[in-house]
């Protein structure tokens, strides 16, 4: 089955490119597809204890299992969580 | 209503507009009337963390910041019952003294007004999916602030105790 | 400055003509900048302790209510010195959703502004000398609070409790 | 010696007029000056524990020693001194 992935701010920047397709196996979950992007842009895995993800415009756990046609969205740590006030 | 409570928007930002779009709502005499209104916007600064900023970049994941938005909403509403909220984000290139963020909170008391806002503005921050970058001299770099996630507890807790309430 | 910092005016209170006389002031790049601006604007309510509001009628003893202003001013700037205040008070008669005070603050971190803020309007209701007189449904009554008491280190403290700094 | 009160919202009513000028001893008090008032306005006495004063466009104690010329102004609870929040 096929997914489309958005990636944001600087993990955009290192996937080169704000959306891509993939095809994943049935029943993969958000985590299986993040490992897979993990091996195509290495430099992603900076991301592994800070990331957030969507599934078609909500936020879903990275255990989410996924369907075909899903938007699968990868989220840096948002800009405004500073601990500054 | 013709302007929206919730937006990720490129335009300017206005108070104004905002303000009325929430006293008009409640004109219904449903309520006690709107006795407080509370705002906040925030600016984009010319220094951070001592250097000098040029300007700053918005980018968001506009639907699921509309989502986020709208549970936040439903947050406040299920804390401050009387109270109504409006949100704007802005985002692309903004300059220096340029709004980023509006928030317009409305109550029949003030004490509601000001918690609510400032519950608003701490959960946007925390889970609004909008990442900004900051274009100094000689360079530029993504601001990465905490993981966001709508469901932890903790920091909503955390937004609630800085209300004050 | 084209606008007043502190005024009691019988014109309609205009919020975005207070935000940009503060933000005006710091171009000069003397500060970190603003990256807060808080603000809290009082309507007349329809309803008041259950019954039906017609108008408001507000009284001011102007001199000594820019006094109090001044004061206030210098309270928030000694306990917040990156920030600053403007606050306009509308006397007159006034219709139900008309705004009769407008306070807006400006600091570099939202903390601040949002708990100037509160202080500032906690202190108008304090001490500015300023009454109002209800009118509803067969008659008027002036409402009276408290004991206006500048010195009164009591109400200056729940005052600045309520900011929960 | 002689002063200028001025009194505001129901103290105005009570009083009937929104300034009057009278004579008074020198080195009379803003509470001398009070008690003055109530005798002349009886209904005004009700203010006798809520009352501020102020002298000259600042707030003043009602020990504050008044002259020639002063402005003396008495005002009653302020409106926003309400314990609602």
């Amino acid at each position: 089955m096929r997914v489309n992935i958005r990636v944001f701010a600087r993990l955009r920047d290192i996937v080169g490119a704000a959306e891509l397709d993939r095809d994943i196996p049935t029943g993969a979950t958000v985590r299986q597809l993040w490992d897979e992007l993990v091996v195509e842009f290495p430099d992603a895995s900076a991301y592994a204890g800070s990331l957030s993800a969507a599934v078609n415009t909500e936020y879903a756990k990275m255990e989410t299992m996924l369907h075909d046609g899903d938007e699968v969205a990868f989220l840096p740590p948002v800009s405004g969580g500073q601990l500054l006030l | 209503m013709s302007f929206q409570r919730l937006a990720v928007t490129t335009k300017r930002l206005e108070l104004d507009a905002l303000i009325h779009c929430l006293s008009e709502a409640t004109k219904n005499g449903e309520s006690e009337g709107i006795g407080a209104v509370a705002s906040f916007l925030g600016l984009v600064r010319e220094r951070n963390l001592g250097h000098r900023v040029m300007k700053l970049e918005y980018e968001a994941y506009e639907p699921l910041a509309m989502h986020a938005f709208e549970r936040i909403t439903s947050e406040v509403v299920e804390r401050w019952p009387a109270t109504q909220l409006a949100l704007h984000h802005r985002i692309g290139v903004l300059a220096i003294g340029e709004a980023s963020v509006a928030i317009v909170t409305a109550s029949p008391h003030r004490a509601d007004a000001f918690a609510a806002c400032r519950y608003a503005i701490e959960r946007v921050k925390q889970i609004a999916p909008i990442w900004k970058r900051e274009f100094f001299e000689g360079g530029d770099v993504w601001i990465e602030g905490a993981t966001a996630d709508p469901d932890d507890a903790t920091a909503r807790e955390d937004a609630y105790r800085r209300t004050c309430v």
